[in-house]
This record gives structure tokens, C-alpha cells and sequence, in this order.
């Protein structure tokens, strides 16, 4: 029965000396998680290419984290798992038979610019993957819309004749090769173009469980759903963003649909299809890049909702989730100011004014 | 935020569910400690002006007897915790790390400890102005932790109407049990306490908040109120920090207390149970406050529990009481979300402390981890009872924008719950963040106002 | 003579081809004046203010030009309009407004040589805009001027919190921000016809 | 009226107003001014000299015109004459530059007339023409000018080679490359300007390091 | 610009207005030498380019008119370059036979207004060549519509007879002599120069038709 000898630099901390075991690793790491179904997935669905997609994509990612962090002089900070959930974006995002140095490319742009350029984790404006993938669509146009129908044969043996582009070279025509590979009733083009240009609404069950021509990840809205569904029942995720952007997405075409049902297709068909699920569940709820206040976010995700029907039904892009999110991005430090929550005690303005 | 917390209902919307740790001591009784060799009773135990001495080095004293007067009115006496002699006037270490003047007391070991001091009172036939002064002559203080002299809040400020007194039993701290076994074992003083706290303000109504982890003392303290139609007991759902006052009011009452404002701005006066038992248990005898329960807990500790220990009682001895062990590594004060942690063992338990806590070096490293910068979560957004935004503030607090917390994010409403910090996932010392931020404001503004009167 | 509908102008001017993001007008106080929300606020609208009485100015100026069979003074009598639109501007607003003109007062000699107030001017004579396109055109991009500087200033506020690398602190930083708005608002491309 | 000497001015001041322009004070890498230009046209190499030049003759002859009256100037109109000066040899590049080629006229649009606003030319006119005698501030202008025209055509012709695989138009790379077509488009004129200010500073910085070292 | 009253420490206005009247007079002089300089090399210039893009569209011809078209569809002959209002160009082979003529038409595209040139043969009934003059498409991708062989030849021989308004139609699928076969990735902009062509040819065709002759004629 002595007394305790304290051992300073424990005792000087301050209170409190409670934490939840929540911490940022941890909820990275189960980010990556809930997106290793989808990554499945997406290799069943569309074959080798995209497991090199995806490899090439998060191994880019990474580099880029770590030549930035000892250019700067600083320890690596790729421990903290968040670049690892930026690369799988970024792969998850792009077609399947995207040229492989094109992914490179964008790995490079999404970590560079779009977050060590602003201080590394946590100070990122945007989203970093939609940025590499933003800078990606514009710089080459062409190979981020040619798409490969799903369920090919021998796409577990063989490469998408694009993917293996030589660097800095154009991918070549697989008018033929598509042809050749696909089989009946899978088509190379996605829903959302076959809608846009061709007024053809995809049936909703195929994009529920995601045999569907797209990007390699986002065709599968169920397995998309179940890492959401993880994360939120272990309260790693913002599920208010989520629902917010969804319910806003299905309001807005809903809405486009009452008004006239021929020229506008069925809202269930517009929240199945595209990127807007694995927008709304994995990059919507990006935390760095969106509002903290409890009322903000609920509006985060409606600019994001709303701004993906109107981009897809009005503007000249089949795919809007994208633009949508980057838009939200620039506008949520704006969302988060005007959506201070009122502090306990203290009087609403209009009523201090008053 | 869990999905949960959408269904209203009478609870905390906020805050944060901390495990609660408290089956180690909720369960034993409370036990007398033994009078240590020396007590050290420093003279400044209370939020206000420190008492002033009135006994001499050398000086023999009685148990109970007034060893120190109040100075002012936001300040109370000091009565002798046992019979002894005055050993000397000096300093001594306090929790706050700086030393603070004390009255050295060493206790006879054959005297019988018997309290001869005090008379009967005829609290029915008293005016409130007589109440509160004989609440002051008691020396009791807050003893939830804050310390501020209850007379004070007896006095209901001019102009302003009082009336509810609610009674805080929800005792939220993880590890405290003070509280539960006051209710369990001391409902009838609890409740003449606040019979007597409500006379003296002149309320109509007396509230009790209980959080529903505590159900004995519920089921105790209804049993006693059951004569009383003016006494509710409510039950609350356990949620940290409810027991701070303005979260109870706004959870039982609905009511919020404005910023920088008091309870009795919105017509309550809160006090906590142990408070009041001392009350009710000492202002019918007219005697001074001169012990305590406070609760020995922590995974260190081999024989903890709920100890009435005289006041002044030195931790190292208290400690070696209540079983410590060598794998104690660090020693907090009160509760694991805001007591702090001390430095010195020579220092005396005193009217404010709660509980004192003895965590081993793996308990304390699970706090552990490497700061992050904030990944703007929300986590403590969400959490904050008084809906501040610690994210934000945190990252001011990092580039040194003290003053914009305040004036533009309420830095000075933070009561230091430490909810953020317990839920940050980037390990952000928020709340260290915080008082250095108030700290330097207050520096600030003295410089200026140093510089405006020069 | 053209046909476009007010509407689409409007859209166009304040976002598909918004003039800070796609048309490069204004940049200079775009990334002067965005370091702060409130000043680019009150820039944003003084900008607001002479692009579009400028613009309805020109309208008429360049009429009475192409009546006299001057258009080389166009860009002479374009310059001395918006020089003298501003002092108007400052000088109605100082005695109209005491308070607004405190807090503009600054910034609006520098909207002198903010080329987006030319640039108004001079886009809609190229593109044979009416009098109704003119003033449409004005405000929508003049609008789009100020959307663009106050959500950069809104970010740079945020920045400020952030561990910028040293090298990229400053108008590296701004220009890549502003390149990346430019990225998303290409989203905006198609609509409004 | 700054330091003006009158016509005795030593050789190597005029070789110092001279490389000001061109290097340490380059209006656009340094100096962060008329960046409209230097991104809106420099989709490639060819725009961006054409608008090189058309600015280097601008300020290369406001700045003789201004400093030849800079005595007669009044303070009170010093501003309204400058314009007016910049405005008239504006409007002449404008008119040469059609009738010498639609094709860069078209491609230009009104970032000629833009010109007029360029906050390098009325700087140069406030800072050095209006303060110095004719000859140096012909030099100074053409500093500036030609400073100005090698930014131009260090955006220009990156833009170009990545975006069109070409330089001037002629192919670089043979058929098979694949253009990076977002540095033809608005994002692609920041992302350059802002990468060449990011090498400038790392140049600084890395030179810094060297003086420290040495 | 503004000349301030004179107060104690200023120079007479007189002398500012002087000064600025000099300064007036030489900017004056030098704007209207070059303008006139310029006027003749200016309007050379566009002519070129536009009789050149005329006989690009219509190859043999020797010799071209243009005629402009005021809002109640009467033609009168105009010089090229200096006419504002829609305008069309006939050109004639060496024998002064008429080959075809240039209609120019705008539509809104992806990025920005599309505008195009186009020859009509009114003997054929159909449109035989096609050139965009002015457009902001997306480099790579919309912009093909200037140089894609595959899309231009569809204008090699389009029905323009207006029994069936010209349509765009998906990449691949062009049945009809009316349809314009899309360039796949470019579908937006295809479709804006479909919309285009019909709507000039709706709009010009029957000008042309009902003042054929007087445009045979070449007066």
C-alpha cells in the first residue's frame, strides 16, 4: 500500500481523460471496408481491367501522398488510411476499360492538387477524387465516355484493349472488340446516355443489383447501399447527407415526372442509375469537404440532389453527380457560415434585432 | 449523431453516452474514513472571497467549531473537522497546483470527536433573510463540484422571481457515485433540504432529476416525497452532461438559460443533492460543514467505495485508505470528463471534490493516439450541449484567433463538458484549446484595460 | 440582330460562361479583393451597380456611334463612359447613401480598370445584343462576377485555418481553386436552352 | 516628380529599366497583373504572340507618348490623359490587327479592346513614363512588353503542346497522341498560370536556400 | 474627364482644357490615319474569307453574289462583309450557270452558339456541303463537327426538299436521305447542327425558291 509515484506527462493532461475509440484511422479504415463489396463487385462485373483500374488508381494516390509529404519535409501521412479511400474513389468513378496511365494521371491531380496542395488531410476544398476525376473528364473527353458493356466474355482473362494504352497515347477504337466480347442484352451504353440520347429507360431491377454498363463501381445500387448501411450502423457516416441528397434527387425528378411523365423518366430510375448512390453514400459524405453544423448538412445534400436531376435533365451532361458534388463542395464553407447553430441561451438574430 | 436522437421526448438532445463505470462503487454503502495525522483545511475551499482565520498557531479547537469567518457575502466559514490543535497557518499545495494558505489541524487521537458545538433551530418560524444567513454560518458551498456558497444562491437577486427549486441528482461523471448513495441513503434530508432551499427563496414547487441508471435512489426519493404534492421526482434518461445546471433546466423545464445568464433568470435555483442533505441534516442543529462523501474509484484502487471523510483529509492518506495500488499512474479529481488531474498528493480533500479517481497508465493511454488536424466530422457539433461549433473554434484556437472565438462563436459560454474532446476522432485537445483561449482573452482584455486607465 | 432568349442569356452570363471562371474577365480584383468575405461582398456589389448602368450607357452610345458612322471611338467613348459611370456612381451614392458610400467608397475607382465592366460593353456590341438582351447580359454577368468572388472569398476565409504549404500560399493557390470552380461549373454546360 | 535628370542618363540605368521588366519585376509571374490576357487567349502559342506584341506596341508607345507630355500633365487630369492616350494606340492595334489577319482577330475577340484595361500598361504609364525621360521609358515599356510576351508564350505554348499536341500548329507528336484537351479549356489557362507560379516560387525558394547555404 | 471647379491651388481650367484638347487632337489624329489606313485591308480581308468559304461549298464557281434578305423575305443585292442581316450567296460556274447557294445559320451548341455555312442546290432539292465558321465546342469532342470526315459527308447530299424536316439521329443509324448521322461521343453538338440546318433551311428555302430566278438571272 504505497502512494502512486505520477508520472508527469500523464498527470499534466488535462481533463477530459475519457475518449471514445473512434478515431480517425479507424474510421477510414471501415470506409475502405464498406467499399471492398462494391470493388468486388466491380472486378465480377467487368473483369480484369478493373482490378488494375483500382490497383493503379489507390497505388497512384498513395505515391503522390507520400512524395508530397517528404518533398515537404514532413513524416508520410499515408498511415491515416484517407488516401487509400481517395484512390479506391477515384477507380470506383472512372469506365472500366479507362487507359491505365490516364488513371495515373488522375491519381497524381486528385491527391496533388486537390489536397496536398491545400495543407494535406483536412484542409481539402473539394473532394479530392471528383477532382482528379473532374480534370480527367475534361482532359480526355473521349475516354472517359466510351464505356464497355458488363458480363463480357473472357473478362477475367483478358484486358479491355484501352485500359493497356501505351502512356500519353490515344486508346484505341473497340467499336469491334465490343462487339465481339458483349453478350446479348448488355450493352455498352450506360443508362444514362441510353437516356439522354436515346430516350431508353433501363429497368430498375438490373440497376438495383448492377449488371449494367458504367463506371466500374457504381452499378451495383445494393451492395453500394449495404457499405452505407455498415457505415451508418457503426457511426461512421453522415447518413443526414445521404438521405438529404436522395430525397432531394427523388423530390426533383419526381417532380419532373408529374409534370410530364413521357419526356422525363420515373424518379426510381434516376436515383438507380449513374453515380448518384455511390456519389451519395461514399463522396457526398465526405467530411472534410462538407458543412459540420446539423442544419447545414441537411442542405449540403439537397444542393447536391437537386443540382444532379437539373444537370442530367437539363444540361448537357448525361452525368451530373459529379459537377453536383464539386458545386456543393464550393459552396459548403458558404452553407457551414450561414448555418451557425444557434447557441444555447443566446437569441435567434432576427429576434436580437427585434 | 445517432439516429435515435430524432424521437424527442423529456432527455438531453445532445452531449454524449461515456461508459459509465460507475458499478465498482454505486452499490457499497458509505463508510466512515479514519481520521488522518494531520488535516490540512485550506481557507479558500469555495468559489468567492477565502475565509478568514480566526484561531492561532497553537490554539486548541473542538470538533465543529468555527476556525475561520467569512469574508464578505459570497463567502463562507470554516469549521474544525475534528478536536485537535492548530499546528501552524501556511501554505499548502492546492489542485489548481499553486500553493494557498491552509490551517494545519492535528486531531487528538483520544478525544471522543464528538460535535459539541451547534444548537436546535426552529427553521419553520425563520424568515428567508434568516435562512440564508444561517446557511452561510453553515460554511456549505456546492459540493456537486462548483463550490459556490449556497446562500448566494438562496438570495434571489432583486427584481427577479424564483420559482422552482429543482433538485440536481443526476450525477453524469462516469465513476461518481456521491451522489447516488446520498439519494439511496439520505432522502429524507435531501428533500427537507430543498424544503427549506424553496422557503428560503420563496419558490412554490420543488423538482428532482434523476437519471434513470440510479433507480434505488429514485424509488428512495419518491417514497420520501410521497407526503409532499409539491415535490416531483423525475426520471431522465442517462445522457453526459446533464447533470450541468442549465442542461437540466432545459431538459426538465424546457427553458433556457440565456448566455452569461443565470439560472434564476429563467425562475430556478438549482442545487445539488449532496448540498442539500448537508442542509437538511445540519441546519436544524446549527452546525458547520465538516465532512463529505466523495467516492474513491479507479481500477488502481483496491478497496474503493463511497467514504465520509472529514474535510481537509490529505489525498496521500485518503489514498492509502482506499487501497492504492502501484499500478496507479495519474490521480483525477472529480469526474474523468472534467476533473482535473493533480500533481501533488499533499494536498487536502476540500468542500468541492466529488470523487477522487486513480487510473493506471493504460487507462489514461487509451486516450492516447496522435492529433490529427480536424477532419470536420461534425462529431462535435453534434455532441456540444450548447450547440457551439469546438470544430471551428479548435481551428481559430490553432492559428491563435482567441478573440474571434469569443466574439463571434461564444467561446465564453463553454463550460468545459468535454464532450468534443471526448468524441473527436483526430484526438483534438479541444478543451485545453479552449481555456488557453480564455485565458489569453482575459490577459488580453486586463492589458487593455491596464492600458486605458494608464 | 439575335434571338436569343433573355433567359438563356442570363444563365449563360452568371454560370455557363461565368466571367471570372470560363471568360477570364476581372480576374485582377477576383484575386485582390477575395481575401475577405465582407470586402468582396461590397465589391461584388459595386460591380453589380456600374456594369449594368454602364452597360445601358454603352447601349445608347454605341447606337448614337453607328448613327455617325464612328465606330472607331468605340472603345475611346467606351473607356471615358465607364471612367465617368464610377465617378457618377460615387458621387450619387455619397449623396444618396452616406453609410454605403463608407463602405464602398474604396472600391469603386478600382472598378475603373476591372476589365469585366468593359468587357460587358464590348460582348454585348459584338453580339448585336438589344437594349433588353444588354441590360439582361449586364446583370447576369455581372452577377456571375460577384457569385464567383464571394464563394472564393468564403473559401479563402476557410483556408486561412488551414496548413498551406509554403509554396503554394497566395495566387498559385487562388488560381488552382479557380480552376477546379471552373472544373465543376462546367456541369452547368447545356442548360437553360 | 521622381527623379527625373533630364537627358544625361548613364547606359546601364537604361539596361537596368530595360530588365526590370523582363525579369525581376515580370508583370505577370512577379507581379500577378493583366491575368485576364494571360489566360483568356492563350489557348495557343500563336494567339498568345499575336496578343504579345499587340500589347508590347501598346505600351511601348503610351509610354513614349505619356513621358513626351508628362510636363504639360496637370495632376488632375493626369488619369483621364493616360487613358485617353492607351485608348488611341488601342484602338489602332485593334484595326492593324484585323487588317492583317481575321482569323487572329476572331480569335482574339474583344481581349483586344480589353487591353485598354490592363493594369499594366496604366501602371507603367503611373509608375515609370509619367516620372521618366522619353528614352527610358521606351525602354521600360518594351521591358514590360517584352516580359509580358515571354509570359504569354510560356502559357501559350504549354497549353498548346499539351492540349493540341502541337506548337504553332504543327504537330509534335505524330497522330497518335492524345491531347490533354482541359488545358485548351477556361481551367486549364489557371491550372498553368498557377503551376508556372508554383515553379517560380520553388525557384525562389530553392535559390534562397542556396545564398543561406553559401 | 471630369474638370473640377478651379480652386486656390489648381491651374485654370483653361489650361487643363488645353492640354487636354492637344492631347485630344493628336489621339484623334492617329485613330482616324489608321482607321483610314486600315479600312481598305479590313474589308479585303473579309471578303476573301468569305467568297473563299463560298467556293469551298460550292467548288466551280467563278462568280458570286450576295443578295441580303430583309424580314419580308425580298432579296437585294449587298456588298458581303458589310451587311448585318441574313444573307445569302449564289454562285455561278464560268457559263454563269447557277451551281448552288451558301445559307448561314447559328444554333445553340454545347458550349456556345454554333454558327455554320452550308450550300443548297435548288436543282437537287438537297444540301451538298457544309462548313461551321464559328464555335466554342469542348476541344476533342464537340468540335469534331468542324472536322469529322465521317459527319461532314453526311452533308455531301442531304434532302433539303421539306417534305421531312432534317433530324439527327444516334451514330450509326441513318436510314433516310433527310437524317444526319451523329457523331457518337459529340451527340449534343451533331444535334445542335441538325437543329440548325432545319431550322435555316425552313426559314431560307422558300426565299430562295420563290426568287429563283432572279437569282439564276445573278441580279
Amino acid at each position: 500500500m504505497s502512494a502512486p509515484s505520477l508520472t508527469p506527462e500523464i498527470v499534466l493532461r488535462t481533463s477530459p481523460h475519457l475518449h471514445s475509440k473512434r478515431s480517425v484511422g479507424v474510421i477510414m479504415r471501415n470506409v475502405v471496408y464498406a467499399m471492398l463489396p462494391v470493388c468486388a463487385y466491380a472486378v465480377y462485373n467487368f473483369g480484369i481491367s478493373v482490378l488494375a483500374l483500382l490497383v493503379v488508381s489507390t497505388l497512384s494516390c498513395v505515391l503522390t501522398e507520400h512524395m508530397f509529404c517528404r518533398a515537404a519535409g514532413r513524416p508520410s501521412s499515408i498511415k491515416d488510411s484517407s488516401v487509400i479511400i481517395t484512390g479506391i474513389l477515384l477507380g470506383l468513378t472512372l469506365p472500366p476499360g479507362f487507359p491505365l496511365w490516364m488513371t495515373a494521371v488522375g491519381g497524381f491531380v486528385a491527391v496533388g492538387l486537390g489536397k496536398m496542395l491545400f495543407g494535406g488531410l483536412g484542409f481539402n476544398v473539394f473532394n479530392p477524387a471528383l477532382v482528379g476525376r473532374a480534370f480527367l473528364q475534361a482532359a480526355f473527353p473521349t475516354a472517359i465516355t466510351t464505356y464497355t458493356p458488363a458480363q463480357a466474355t473472357g473478362r477475367f482473362l483478358e484486358f479491355i484493349p484501352t485500359s493497356l494504352t501505351l502512356p500519353f497515347m490515344q486508346p484505341p477504337v473497340i467499336t469491334d472488340w465490343v462487339a465481339k466480347v458483349r453478350i446479348d442484352a448488355f450493352s455498352g451504353a450506360t443508362p444514362l446516355t441510353a437516356l439522354k440520347f436515346d430516350k431508353v429507360t433501363t429497368e430498375i431491377m438490373p440497376l438495383f443489383w448492377g449488371n449494367v454498363a458504367g463506371s466500374a463501381g457504381e452499378t451495383s445500387v445494393i451492395l453500394i447501399l449495404l457499405g452505407g448501411v455498415y457505415l451508418v450502423a457503426r457511426n461512421f457516416m453522415d447518413w443526414r447527407i445521404t438521405a438529404s441528397m436522395l430525397l432531394s434527387a427523388m423530390a426533383m425528378s419526381g417532380a419532373f415526372y408529374l409534370s410530364n411523365p413521357t419526356a422525363f423518366p420515373n424518379p426510381l430510375f434516376m436515383l438507380f442509375s449513374g453515380g448518384l448512390m455511390l456519389g451519395a453514400v461514399f463522396m457526398a459524405t465526405d467530411m472534410v469537404a462538407s458543412p459540420v453544423t446539423p442544419l447545414g448538412v441537411w442542405i449540403y445534400g439537397a444542393v447536391m440532389g437537386v443540382m444532379t436531376i437539373l444537370i442530367r435533365l437539363l444540361g448537357g451532361l448525361p452525368e451530373g453527380v459529379m459537377y453536383a458534388i464539386l458545386l456543393a463542395n464550393a459552396v459548403s464553407p458558404a452553407i457551414d457560415n450561414l448555418t451557425q447553430p444557434r447557441v444555447y441561451g443566446t437569441k435567434k438574430k432576427a429576434e436580437a434585432k427585434a | 449523431m445517432s439516429l435515435l436522437s430524432i424521437f424527442g421526448g423529456k432527455r438531453l438532445q445532445r452531449g454524449v453516452h461515456v461508459p459509465e463505470f460507475k458499478e465498482q462503487t454505486s452499490q457499497l454503502p458509505i463508510r466512515r474514513m479514519p481520521f488522518p495525522p494531520t488535516m490540512i483545511i485550506p481557507l479558500s475551499q469555495h468559489a468567492g472571497a477565502p475565509a478568514v482565520a480566526i484561531v492561532r498557531e497553537g490554539q486548541e479547537v473542538v470538533r465543529g467549531e468555527p476556525i475561520a469567518k467569512s469574508n464578505g457575502f459570497v463567502s463562507v466559514p470554516m469549521h474544525a473537522p475534528a478536536t485537535g490543535r492548530i499546528e501552524r497557518i501556511a501554505l499548502a499545495p492546492s489542485a489548481r497546483g499553486e500553493l494557498a494558505p491552509a490551517i494545519y489541524l492535528t486531531p487528538w487521537p483520544s478525544a471522543s470527536q464528538e460535535i459539541l458545538y451547534g444548537a436546535p433551530q426552529d427553521i419553520e418560524h425563520m424568515t428567508p433573510e434568516e435562512i440564508v444567513k444561517a446557511v452561510q454560518e453553515t460554511g456549505v458551498v456546492g459540493l456537486g463540484g462548483a463550490a459556490f456558497p449556497t446562500h448566494v444562491k438562496m438570495k434571489v437577486p432583486e427584481g427577479k422571481k424564483v420559482d422552482i427549486v429543482m433538485v440536481n441528482g443526476c450525477e453524469c461523471e462516469p465513476y461518481l457515485t456521491t451522489d447516488h448513495r446520498v439519494m439511496v441513503e439520505q432522502p429524507d434530508e435531501v428533500l427537507h433540504g430543498a424544503r427549506i432551499a424553496m422557503k428560503a427563496i420563496g419558490a412554490s414547487k420543488i423538482i428532482v432529476g434523476v437519471e434513470d441508471n440510479k433507480p434505488d435512489a429514485i424509488e428512495n426519493l419518491r417514497k420520501a416525497a410521497a407526503a409532499y404534492p409539491y415535490i416531483a421526482v423525475e426520471s431522465v434518461p442517462a445522457q453526459y452532461p446533464q447533470g450541468a445546471e442549465k442542461m437540466l433546466i432545459h431538459v426538465l423545464l424546457g427553458r433556457e438559460v440565456p448566455s452569461g445568464g443565470l439560472p434564476s433568470d429563467v425562475g430556478v435555483a438549482v442545487f445539488n443533492v449532496a448540498t442539500l442533505a448537508q442542509i437538511g441534516d445540519l441546519l436544524p442543529r446549527h452546525q458547520g460543514l465538516i465532512e463529505r462523501v466523495v467516492t474513491f474509484a479507479g481500477p488502481a484502487l483496491k478497496k474503493p467505495g463511497n467514504y465520509l471523510a472529514a474535510l481537509g483529509t490529505p489525498l496521500r492518506f485518503a489514498l492509502e485508505q482506499a487501497g492504492c495500488t502501484d499500478e496507479a499512474a495519474g490521480v483525477i479529481l472529480g469526474g474523468p470528463m472534467m476533473g482535473p488531474a493533480i500533481s501533488s498528493l499533499d494536498m487536502p480533500l476540500t468542500k468541492g471534490v466529488t470523487g477522487v479517481l486513480v487510473l493506471t497508465r493504460k487507462d489514461l493511454e487509451s486516450r492516447n493516439g496522435d492529433i490529427l488536424p480536424c477532419i470536420r466530422c461534425g462529431a462535435c457539433v453534434d455532441v456540444c450541449p450548447l450547440h457551439l461549433n469546438p470544430s471551428r473554434m479548435g481551428m481559430l484556437a490553432r492559428k491563435e484567433r482567441y478573440e474571434e472565438m469569443e466574439t463571434d462563436f461564444h467561446l465564453m459560454d463553454c463550460f468545459e463538458c468535454g464532450c468534443c474532446s471526448y468524441v473527436c476522432p483526430s484526438h483534438i485537445p479541444l478543451v485545453q484549446h479552449f481555456r488557453i483561449a480564455k485565458q489569453m482573452n482575459r490577459e488580453r482584455k486586463a492589458r487593455e484595460r491596464a492600458k486605458s486607465n494608464a | 440582330m439575335n434571338e436569343v432568349s433573355l433567359g438563356f442569356i442570363f444563365i449563360d452570363s452568371l454560370l455557363i460562361n461565368n466571367f471570372v471562371l470560363s471568360v477570364f474577365l476581372g480576374i485582377c480584383p477576383f484575386i485582390g479583393v477575395s481575401n475577405k468575405l465582407s470586402t468582396a461582398w461590397r465589391m461584388g456589389v459595386s460591380v453589380i451597380f456600374v456594369i449594368v448602368v454602364s452597360s445601358v450607357l454603352a447601349y445608347g452610345t454605341n447606337s448614337l456611334l453607328i448613327a455617325m458612322h464612328a465606330e472607331y471611338l468605340r472603345i475611346i467613348t467606351y473607356i471615358v463612359i465607364i471612367a465617368s459611370t464610377v465617378q457618377l456612381v460615387e458621387m450619387f451614392i455619397k449623396k444618396t447613401s452616406p453609410a454605403l458610400f463608407r463602405a464602398l467608397g474604396i472600391y469603386l475607382p478600382l472598378i475603373t480598370t476591372n476589365c469585366a465592366v468593359l468587357g460587358v460593353a464590348l460582348f454585348q456590341t459584338a453580339r448585336n445584343y438589344s437594349f433588353a438582351q444588354s441590360v439582361v447580359f449586364a446583370l447576369g454577368s455581372s452577377m456571375g462576377f460577384t457569385l464567383a468572388l464571394v464563394i472564393m472569398s468564403i473559401i479563402r476565409e476557410r483556408l486561412e485555418l488551414s496548413d498551406i504549404p509554403n509554396l503554394a500560399k497566395g495566387t498559385a493557390l487562388v488560381l488552382m481553386i479557380a480552376g477546379t470552380l471552373s472544373l465543376a461549373f462546367m456541369g452547368f454546360a447545356g442548360m437553360g436552352g | 516628380m521622381g527623379h527625373d535628370h533630364g537627358a544625361t542618363v548613364s547606359p546601364s540605368e537604361n539596361m537596368e529599366a530595360f530588365l526590370n521588366g523582363l525579369w525581376k519585376q515580370n508583370p505577370v509571374f512577379v507581379q500577378v497583373l493583366g491575368t485576364c490576357p494571360t489566360m483568356a487567349i492563350t489557348n495557343s502559342a500563336r494567339n498568345a504572340v499575336a496578343m504579345g506584341l499587340a500589347t508590347l506596341f501598346v505600351l511601348v508607345f503610351s509610354n513614349m507618348l505619356i513621358s513626351m507630355v508628362r510636363r504639360l500633365v496637370q495632376k488632375q487630369v493626369r488619369i483621364a490623359t493616360y487613358i485617353l492616350i492607351i485608348a488611341t494606340f488601342v484602338t489602332m492595334v485593334d484595326y492593324i490587327i484585323k487588317a492583317v489577319s481575321i482569323d487572329v482577330y476572331k480569335a482574339l475577340g474583344p481581349f483586344i479592346a480589353l487591353i485598354v484595361v490592363n493594369c499594366i500598361i496604366l501602371g507603367r504609364a503611373e509608375a515609370f513614363a509619367g516620372k521618366n525621360p522619353v528614352w527610358q521609358s521606351i525602354l521600360d515599356g518594351f521591358g514590360m512588353g517584352i516580359g509580358f510576351f515571354i509570359a504569354l508564350f510560356c502559357l501559350g505554348s504549354v497549353r498548346e503542346i499539351l492540349g493540341a499536341g502541337t506548337l504553332f500548329g504543327f504537330s509534335l507528336f505524330g497522330s497518335n497522341f492524345q491531347p490533354w484537351v482541359l488545358f485548351l479549356l477556361p481551367s486549364g489557362g489557371f491550372f498553368t498560370l498557377a503551376s508556372w507560379l508554383l515553379v517560380f516560387a520553388w525557384w525562389k525558394e530553392r535559390g534562397k536556400a542556396k545564398e543561406a547555404q553559401a | 474627364m471630369n474638370t473640377t471647379a478651379p480652386r486656390a491651388d489648381m491651374p485654370p481650367s483653361s489650361a487643363l482644357i488645353k492640354l487636354m484638347g492637344v492631347v485630344s487632337l493628336i489621339c484623334g489624329l492617329l485613330i482616324v490615319t489608321t482607321h483610314q489606313q486600315t479600312l481598305a485591308p479590313i474589308r479585303h480581308n473579309q471578303e476573301i474569307i468569305l467568297s473563299e468559304t463560298v467556293a469551298e461549298l460550292l467548288p466551280g464557281a467563278k462568280k458570286q453574289v450576295s443578295y441580303g434578305v430583309d424580314a419580308s423575305g425580298n432579296l437585294s443585292i449587298v456588298e458581303g462583309a458589310e451587311f448585318a442581316g441574313p444573307r445569302l450567296f449564289a454562285g455561278y460556274d464560268a457559263y454563269g450557270g447557277l451551281i448552288g447557294v451558301v445559307i448561314e445559320g447559328g444554333e445553340r451548341g454545347y458550349a456556345d452558339v454554333i454558327r455554320a455555312m452550308f450550300a443548297y442546290s435548288p436543282q437537287k432539292k438537297a444540301i451538298v456541303g457544309f462548313k461551321v465558321t464559328e464555335l466554342k465546342e469542348t476541344p476533342g469532342l464537340g468540335d469534331k463537327i468542324s472536322s469529322d470526315k465521317k459527319f461532314l459527308s453526311n452533308f455531301k447530299d442531304l434532302d433539303a426538299s421539306l417534305e421531312h424536316p432534317i433530324v439527327t439521329v444516334k451514330s450509326g443509324t441513318k436510314k433516310n436521305r433527310w437524317e444526319v448521322d451523329a457523331i457518337s461521343g459529340a451527340t449534343i453538338s451533331s444535334r445542335a447542327v441538325g437543329r440548325l440546318l432545319q431550322k435555316s433551311t425552313k426559314e431560307m428555302i422558300p426565299v430562295i425558291q420563290r426568287n429563283l430566278q432572279r437569282i439564276e438571272r445573278g441580279n
